[in-house]
């Protein structure tokens, strides 16, 4: 053992030891960052336009929306073509976050699941063309989730049904949120949907 | 290694048995006692197959078949004896069954078996050693495992009107009508949906008693479960405190929370009536095995087990929460036991008088 | 009005066979095997060589430290033999061999007459404790002990212990019927060594004729005959004295300690017999009984008289033999021997035909707590047994009470697993008591 | 020093995962399928690799007072590098792994490597032990990620493989059937050798024609 | 760039404060153990045997550590090198350690030996033995139930199919341990390399014996009266051999041959004493 | 006030730390085979991971977040926590030894280990603010409690159990955590976080 050779001058060495070490992490550290952080940046960024472009692939720009967190306008040689929302509700565990992209006149053109903690197999079966295809189409009236299929209306995915209707309430919010954006005058739109939401969500 | 038992060296013609005393015992057995409770819940399961026709015997008879053969594979392969004719599988097979939904794709049934018998019962040692209610763990296996068929589920065939002829003419065909349960229905659509599905508040009681509801097979007629149930306590093979127990703080309590106008405007009868509490708490909290041993201690389990079932129906994302209460209060039984034990004979001295 | 025990069972009781036949004295054997070690504690030391002639009555064998008791002839005759002979409480042991000469002579000089009134409680324990009186109720506990409590505790209460609540056996209660002065007399003299002035006999429901007649010829006397509910174990000591004075004994403590103390009946004639005649105790009252014997019956047999010889004495028997057991059935120890020997401590003989002994090998328990219900201790019977399955023998004594166990077997008689509970317990116990002895001897 | 012990003892008769026990979490939580596992595996190896090289040669000037908290920095500076590194050039994986990527630091599996062996011996037999262990917990991970993956959707790496036919029980890729999944394989891992085991106790009493 | 500096001086900043941080605690807080201690933890064999006569191994080692008056040989287990260590350790002189095995002294096999009854108890001899001692009609052998080979923490017993437990010398490390948990106190520690050994416990007459078992010991004393040496004395009705002068002086064991019973066996492990033992003696 | 309640049963129940989140399975599969070290480990646990996610949020807030050093919160992070604990530990010993047997040799085993890093990693990425962290870190620590302490009765229980010999130990273990897990679905949805 060799404690009793450290004990003269622990202190200082134990301060340097330290020290040297963190010093010798900081620098790794830092050099590593400084060459990853533009990449990651630029991956990020890739990354999302890559999800958007995915909803809607003949955009060519997509142009944040001022005063709201994550809206884009997605514009072909400056045309509006869509816009994109984040958008996000309570699933069965935990939130599902989603990109959502709606025509110019408040119509579903689909939705990307960004990151969800549903189960694989079954809650994600709600993700899947076969359930996001109904909503296509729709506005946020078209939007009402039932069980058994019906005419018109949104059917659930079996097994699945909180999901689905977080899908939808999603949608739906995002939606209702949009119009009132767009009709920003007409406040009160937006105080009856957010009660609709409220209602329809208990 | 135990001594192999030689006959060779008999050299007297009569050997006297010896065992350490008593040397005379009562006429109860394990053997006796299983199959005792299996033909209590025959009544229940014979009325699933009315109910929902011959799925129910099959799925029935899939549950039995599976653990009867799991458990004799199983003590095959670890050279025991082999000890399926105590009923104790049967046992775990038929209430497996009676929580599965009728008529399920067949595999389900053998995958819950496994699951219940090899998992729950077989790691552990077998009959005895299991810590966890091996029918619940083979149905929250199954449960996690294919969700959907598990919620799926028959449409009572003798109805509302109580069509019991049509329903015993109908036995034989595999239609599979699909509804929902009383709970379901609750959870997803609201107690007035539920009432008016039934056409009134006594005939629903009056379904959730007989059993002419849709449900898990062998959960539908609380009045035949409850009379297993009393024969089992008449026979004192389990303690009525435990039935009482659990179903009466499930009936208090969702008196008191389970209502929307406010406290003390829930529906009692009704969540005690359906679900599968009426089986659970007279077949499944009083599983010797998985619960504790001391009276007071079952009847903390009892309460323990109301407690998580109300909060499951109430709060959880599942309709219903007998079985995961029960397994849930499993996990805490080596608790309880630790905790809860007899007051030894002569641990509270009285005051030794002296002159 | 009195309190209930809490647990024990209700076995099918099986005294029909016997309980109405009067007691037979038995022809003196040929050969008498008198083991010198009959309860625990030491083993006596004879005094006796081969080759003596010896009267009835005369001492044998002597206590080595005041902790045995002494052991008399039990007829006259030759002493042929000091040597290991089948003991039913030890499997062998030594036995001073005693080839009757037929006449069953008295020794000289040994009979008086005397009245305990003029006796002092001390000059009582003294002849108490030299006629070698000890507890006939089962564990033969040396008497005069008993009765000789320490100073520092006060007796105010002596039960008689007439309950005998075994199955099968029936020698209580023909005592009482048969010597009801002497058992009075003997509680009597119990009284006066103790100066107790409380005086209860408890009495089991299904002994009505006994009761009728103690409670005749208590008439007048101290002594309250007290009616106890059929209920096993009903006789054991702790339940006697929660039942009749309402009172606990505190774990780990001794009767005295709540102020009482148990005799059985049997012990308390001789007691009688001791005081009054000096007559030493060589002979006691045997149930001979059993679905195989032939003609099952109360015996007063010699110390020292095989077991074989009563059962010839009764018939023989009817058909083939499982289990032979010294004692009842529930408490009773289980003998390999037949050729083993009337002791002190020997109430009854019971056979169990090989049919009946229906040994179900023992599964795994199944956690139903009857056992927990049938305790009259409170125990956790399926613990200890498990606890002493798994050797950890130990932590069943520091955390579950072992020692508390009076091996009643009603754990054992509900336990649907048939397990040996009561044999994991006295493993436990034996293999505790080897560690601490191997402590105190100061090896490993 | 026979370096190729040293590399295979962690493969089979000291996995961290099935034998050590030691770094279980990711063992469960990214296993749900091979890629993730296998991303998980390597990079725990090369963190084990890279640390157990680092500590071996700084040995001789780190106090013992100290030990800890320095095998700390250099782990979670690894660690720190290897998630930047992932984040630029794996970013799905990366996201994937989640939090469990940033708790590589304190598996315990490298820490105790680091204590174990690179505190006592030379560079290259660490960094060999390092890759043996790293080695096991890959060869663990990819072992419970297949079966996982297997059983539960049918699929390996992402490509179906059980037809539509197959109808996967979801609970092994929750987090119940993962437990049981790991329970039963160490249980396989012992059964196979205790067969080995019985086999060569049974030659031997043959040789011996003893007991 | 910024961030990366901002990094680097944080990163030392930490460093330097917990460095200070640890190295004040360490002088002012630490608790000594007695390094030692762990020294000799880890030298003791973690049999955890209870032999040495302390509750395991680490509370040996803390006892021999700090209390001068415990011996650094008690390890049974570790035998001398254990000892050697764990002396130069504390400090303390090692005495030399009898190294000793295991002996079951009984031949009663099922072949051979009697069983009165048919005992169903639990399979354990200290069980069996308080039913009125057991279901073996000699009451000094051994009741074949094990409880030996339980507690054996070295696997260096095995129960043979005879009835009668046998003893791995490789293996045994003569803790004793089976010698205290029998109820006959049939196992004997004796040193490894003794010629020959009574196989027998027995105290009964030759009568007696010869009623019960095939292979007892009658206490004819033919041994004692042919050995040259006068290492065999009949005690009570059985033969006993001084493990010391055997061990020392003889080398032609003539016992062997003239023992009628032939219950004195050359000290060979393995062989399960009865059925091999005439051939064993021919050849 | 429910939020937090909510919170804190989130945290200690339905997202279970070890039986869904799979955090901490050394340490729940090490030290559950005594019951009293794991109730002593259970102390130990919530009251180190609520007072380091204390310390580090303060961290994290007022140095990191500020210079934009994100991606120093795992080295940083596990630094404090480990030098923190050690001088906890050293100052049990030295000042409360009694306490010390019971609750402090646990101390260091949990310093590095995923559950105490977890969760400052979990409110970081949730952005909690400090009193959500805290509630958060007693809800994990109470639930990591609850879990470690039926399972080692439970499995002080099978030690009774005439489990098969090639699963005894840690293969059991995993199949009774694994029940255990799927008597703990039954919460699974109840608070949706
Ligand atoms: C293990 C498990 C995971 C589940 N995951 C989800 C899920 O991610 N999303 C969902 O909507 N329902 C999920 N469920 C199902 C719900 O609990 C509930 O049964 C279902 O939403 C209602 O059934 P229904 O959709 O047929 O009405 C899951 C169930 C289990 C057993
Ligand atoms: C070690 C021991 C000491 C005893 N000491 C006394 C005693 O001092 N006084 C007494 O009255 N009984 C004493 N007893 C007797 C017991 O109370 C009891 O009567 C005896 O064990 C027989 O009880 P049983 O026949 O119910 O089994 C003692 C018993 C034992 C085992
Ligand atoms: C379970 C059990 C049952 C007993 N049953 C009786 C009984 O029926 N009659 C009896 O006299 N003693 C019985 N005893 C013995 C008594 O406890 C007590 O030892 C005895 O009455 C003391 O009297 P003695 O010393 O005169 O024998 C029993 C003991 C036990 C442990
Ligand atoms: C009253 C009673 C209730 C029982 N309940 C169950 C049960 O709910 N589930 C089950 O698998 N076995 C049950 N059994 C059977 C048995 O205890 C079960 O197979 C064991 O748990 C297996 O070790 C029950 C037995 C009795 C006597
Ligand atoms: S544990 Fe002892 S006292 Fe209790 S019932 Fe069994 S034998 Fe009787
Ligand atoms: S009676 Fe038997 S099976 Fe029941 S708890 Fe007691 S020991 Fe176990
Ligand atoms: S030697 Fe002793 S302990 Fe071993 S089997 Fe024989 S009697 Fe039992
Ligand atoms: S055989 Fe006996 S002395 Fe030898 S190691 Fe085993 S227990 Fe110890
Ligand atoms: S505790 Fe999480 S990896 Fe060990």
């Amino acid at each position: 053992m060799t404690h009793t050779d450290h004990n003269n001058n622990s202190m200082l060495k134990i301060t340097l030891n330290l020290t040297m070490a963190a010093f010798l992490a900081g620098v790794t550290i830092a050099v590593v960052f400084y060459f990853t952080a533009p990449i990651a940046a630029i991956q990020r960024i890739k990354q999302k336009e890559q999800s958007m472009r995915d909803l809607v692939p003949n955009a060519t720009a997509f142009i944040p929306i001022e005063g709201q967190h994550e809206w884009f306008r997605a514009e072909k040689d400056g045309e509006l073509q869509a816009y994109l929302i984040l958008t996000h509700e309570k699933g069965f565990d935990g939130h599902i976050n989603m990109f959502l992209a709606a025509t110019p006149d408040q119509k579903v053109i689909g939705f990307k699941i960004l990151s969800h903690k549903e189960t694989p197999g079954l809650g994600d079966v709600a993700f899947k063309p076969k359930f996001a295809d109904q909503l296509t189409g729709k506005g946020h009236q078209g939007l009402e989730l039932v069980k058994i299929p019906e005419e018109g209306k949104i059917t659930a995915v079996t097994g699945a049904t909180i999901t689905s209707r977080a899908v939808t309430t999603a949608v739906k919010r995002a939606l209702i949120d949009l119009e009132t954006f767009l009709n920003k005058p007409k406040n009160e739109t937006k105080d009856e949907a957010a009660a609709e939401i409220k209602k329809e969500h208990k | 290694m135990e001594p192999k038992e030689t006959t060779a060296n008999i050299q007297k013609p009569e050997k006297l048995v010896i065992t350490s005393s008593p040397h005379i015992h009562d006429t109860e057995s394990v053997t006796k006692i299983m199959w005792i409770v299996n033909l209590t819940l025959l009544p229940a399961a014979i009325f699933s197959v009315i109910n929902f026709g011959i799925p129910a015997l099959v799925t029935m008879l899939l549950c039995i078949a599976g653990s009867i053969a799991c458990e004799a594979a199983i003590q095959y392969w670890r050279k025991k004896e082999i000890t399926v004719s105590d009923g104790s599988a049967v046992l775990t097979g038929l209430l497996l069954a009676m929580c599965l939904p009728p008529g399920i794709a067949w595999f389900v049934p053998l995958i819950g078996a496994f699951a219940a018998i090899a998992i729950a019962k077989h790691t552990m040692g077998g009959l005895g050693y299991n810590v966890f209610n091996p029918a619940h763990i083979g149905r929250a296996f199954i449960m996690a495992s294919y969700p959907v068929a598990m919620t799926t589920w028959a449409v009572s065939r003798i109805g509302n009107n109580g069509d019991f002829a049509g329903a015993i003419s109908k036995i034989g065909t595999l239609d599979a009508v699909t509804a929902a349960t009383p709970l379901g229905i609750l959870k997803q659509q609201g107690y007035d949906a539920l009432v008016s599905s039934f056409g009134g508040q006594m005939e629903m009681y009056q379904a959730l008693l007989i059993g002419n509801r849709g449900g898990s097979l062998g959960e539908t007629s609380s009045i035949l479960l409850i009379l297993g149930g009393l024969v089992l306590i008449a026979k004192k093979y389990i303690k009525w405190q435990v039935p009482v127990a659990m179903i009466g703080t499930v009936g208090i309590l969702t008196w008191a929370f389970g209502g929307k106008a406010g406290l003390f405007t829930g529906d009692p009868i009704l969540h005690m009536l359906s679900g599968g509490l009426i089986i659970g708490a007279f077949f499944m909290a009083t599983d010797m095995v998985t619960t504790p041993m001391t009276t007071k201690g079952q009847i903390i389990f009892g309460i323990g087990c109301g407690l998580i079932t109300v909060l499951i129906r109430l709060y959880g994302g599942y309709p219903e929460g007998v079985c995961y209460s029960i397994l849930l209060m499993n996990a805490v039984t080596p608790l309880i036991d630790r905790y809860i034990f007899p007051v030894k004979f002569g641990a509270l001295p009285e005051p030794v008088k002296r002159s | 009005m009195f309190r209930k025990i809490k647990g024990g069972v209700h076995p099918h009781d099986e005294k029909q066979s016997t309980e109405d036949k009067k007691i037979e004295f038995m022809p003196i054997p040929q050969k008498l095997f008198v083991p010198v070690h009959q309860h625990i504690g030491q083993a006596s030391i004879p005094v006796v060589a081969v080759g003596d002639m010896v009267k009835k009555g005369q001492l044998i064998a002597e206590t080595a430290d005041g902790r045995g008791t002494p052991v008399h002839a039990p007829t006259s005759g030759k002493v042929t033999e000091l040597g290991n002979y089948p003991n039913p409480i030890y499997g062998s042991s030594l036995c001073v061999v005693i080839e009757s000469d037929g006449l069953d002579e008295w020794q000289e000089n040994l009979l008086t007459t005397r009245n305990y009134e003029n006796l002092t409680p001390e000059e009582m324990i003294d002849i108490i404790f030299k006629n070698g009186i000890v507890g006939m109720g089962g564990a033969a506990f040396p008497t005069h002990i008993k009765l000789a409590p320490p100073k520092d505790r006060h007796i105010d209460t002596l039960i008689v212990n007439g309950a005998e609540c075994e199955p099968y056996l029936t020698s209580d209660h023909r005592t009482m019927m048969e010597y009801p002065d002497d058992v009075i007399k003997g509680t009597l003299i119990a009284m006066k060594i103790l100066g107790v002035s409380k005086c209860y006999l408890g009495i089991e429901i299904n002994k009505p004729k006994a009761i009728a007649l103690m409670l005749e010829k208590c008439k007048g006397t101290p002594i309250e005959v007290v009616e106890l509910e059929t209920r096993y174990p009903q006789g054991a000591e702790k339940m006697m004295i929660l039942a009749i004075t309402g009172k606990e004994v505190p774990s780990g403590k001794l009767p005295m300690d709540v102020g009482c103390v148990v005799q059985n009946v049997g012990s308390l004639k001789a007691v009688a017999d001791a005081v009054e005649k000096n007559i030493p105790l060589i002979e006691r009252i045997v149930t001979v009984a059993g679905k195989t014997v032939k003609d099952p019956k109360n015996v007063m047999a010699k110390l020292g008289t095989p077991f074989s010889e009563l059962f010839k004495y009764c018939g023989g028997f009817t058909g083939k033999n499982g289990k032979l057991i010294m004692g009842g059935p529930m408490m009773g120890q289980a003998q390999v021997n037949i050729e083993a020997v009337i002791v002190k401590a020997t109430s009854g003989i019971v056979t169990i035909s090989e049919k009946d002994v229906d040994y179900v090998p023992e599964r795994a328990c199944i956690r139903c707590g009857r056992c927990i219900e049938a305790c009259t201790m409170h125990l956790m019977p399926s613990t200890l047994s498990i606890l002493s399955e798994k050797g950890q023998h130990q932590t069943a004594q520091t955390d579950y009470n072992l020692m508390d166990c009076v091996e009643c077997g009603c754990c054992y008689y509900v336990c649907p697993s048939r397990r040996n509970i009561v044999h994991y317990i006295r493993q436990s116990k034996a293999k505790n008591a080897m560690v601490r002895n191997a402590i105190k001897t100061g090896s490993k | 020093m026979n370096l190729w012990k040293e590399f295979t003892k962690g493969l089979i008769d000291e996995n961290p995962i099935f034998r050590l026990a030691l770094s279980l979490c990711p063992a469960l939580a990214v296993t749900s399928n091979v890629y993730n596992a296998l991303g998980m595996g390597l990079t725990v190896m090369f963190v084990i690799t890279c640390n157990n090289m680092i500590v071996s040669t700084f040995r001789n000037v780190i106090h013992p007072k100290v030990r800890v908290p320095v095998y700390i920095i250099s782990i979670a500076t690894i660690v720190t590098v290897a998630m930047l590194t992932l984040e630029a050039f794996f970013p799905i994986l990366f996201k994937e792994l989640g939090i469990y990527l940033a708790l590589v630091v304190v598996f315990a599996i490298i820490l105790a490597r680091a204590e174990v062996f690179a505190a006592k011996n030379k560079v290259i037999p660490s960094m060999i032990d390092g890759l043996g262990m790293g080695a096991g917990f890959t060869l663990g991970m990819l072992v419970i990620g297949t079966i996982r993956e297997m059983i539960g959707n049918g699929s390996f790496m992402g490509y179906q493989i059980l037809g539509s036919w197959y109808q996967p029980p979801l609970i092994v890729i929750l987090a119940p059937g993962g437990f049981i999944v790991i329970g039963f394989i160490i249980g396989f891992m012992n059964l196979s050798e205790e067969r080995k085991k019985q086999k060569k106790e049974k030659s031997e009493i043959a040789a011996g024609g003893t007991i | 760039m910024l961030t990366a500096i901002y990094a680097i001086l944080v990163m030392i900043g930490l460093g330097m404060m917990f460095g200070l941080l640890i190295s004040f605690a360490n002088k002012k807080w630490s608790v000594e153990v007695d390094p030692r201690i762990h020294e000799v933890d880890e030298v003791l064999p973690k049999g955890q045997c209870g032999g040495c006569g302390y509750p395991g191994c680490m509370a040996y080692a803390e006892a021999v550590v700090m209390n001068p008056n415990v011996p650094p040989n008690l390890c049974t287990p570790g035998k001398d090198a254990v000892a050697k260590q764990v002396a130069e350790i504390t400090g303390k002189k090692a005495e030399a350690m009898e190294t000793v095995i295991a002996f079951v002294r009984c031949a009663g096999t099922y072949e051979k030996a009697i069983r009165t009854g048919e005992y169903k108890g639990v399979k354990d001899c200290v069980s069996a033995n308080i039913l009125v001692g057991g279901d073996k009609g000699c009451t000094y052998g051994c009741l074949g139930y094990g409880t030996c080979v339980k507690v054996c923490m070295f696997d260096a017993m095995k129960m043979s199919p005879e009835g009668i437990p046998v003893v791995n010398p490789d293996k045994c490390t003569g803790c004793g341990k089976c010698a205290t948990v029998c109820p006959r106190t049939i196992i004997t520690l004796t040193p490894p390399g003794v010629m020959v050994k009574v196989n027998c416990n027995s105290h009964d007459k030759g009568a007696i014996v010869r009623k019960h078992c095939k292979a007892g010991c009658i206490g004819c004393g033919m041994c004692s009266k042919d050995c040259p040496y006068g290492a065999i004395v009949i005690d009570n009705f059985l033969a006993v051999v001084d493990s010391k002068i055997c061990l020392e002086k003889c080398s032609d064991p003539v016992c062997l041959t003239r023992c009628p019973t032939k219950v004195i066996r050359p000290a060979i492990w393995g062989v399960v004493p009865g059925k091999e033992l005439r051939e064993e003696i021919k050849a | 006030m429910s939020e937090y309640f909510l919170l804190f049963m989130g945290a200690a129940i339905v997202n279970n730390f070890v039986l869904t989140r799979y955090l901490g399975l050394c340490i729940f599969f090490g030290v559950s085979k005594n019951f009293h070290a794991s109730s002593s480990m259970g102390l130990a646990i919530i009251s180190i991971m609520t007072m380091s996610s204390m310390l580090t949020w303060t961290i994290e807030h007022f140095i990191l977040l500020p210079l934009g050093l994100y991606f120093l919160k795992t080295i940083v992070f596990v630094v404090v926590i480990a030098v923190f604990v050690q001088i906890l530990e050293m100052v049990i010993k030295k000042f409360m030894p009694t306490l010390y047997n019971v609750w402090g040799i646990y101390l260091l085993l949990v310093a590095t280990n995923c559950v105490i890093l977890g969760v400052p990693l979990i409110n970081a990425e949730a952005n909690y603010n400090f009193l959500k962290s805290t509630v958060n870190a007693l809800g994990s620590g109470t639930g990591f409690a609850i879990a470690l302490i039926l399972f080692a009765s439970l499995r002080e229980k099978l030690q009774f159990s005439d489990v098969p010999k090639s699963i005894e130990g840690l293969g059991i273990a995993f199949i009774l955590a694994g029940m255990l897990a799927l008597a703990f679905q039954g919460f699974s949805g109840m608070i949706p976080l």
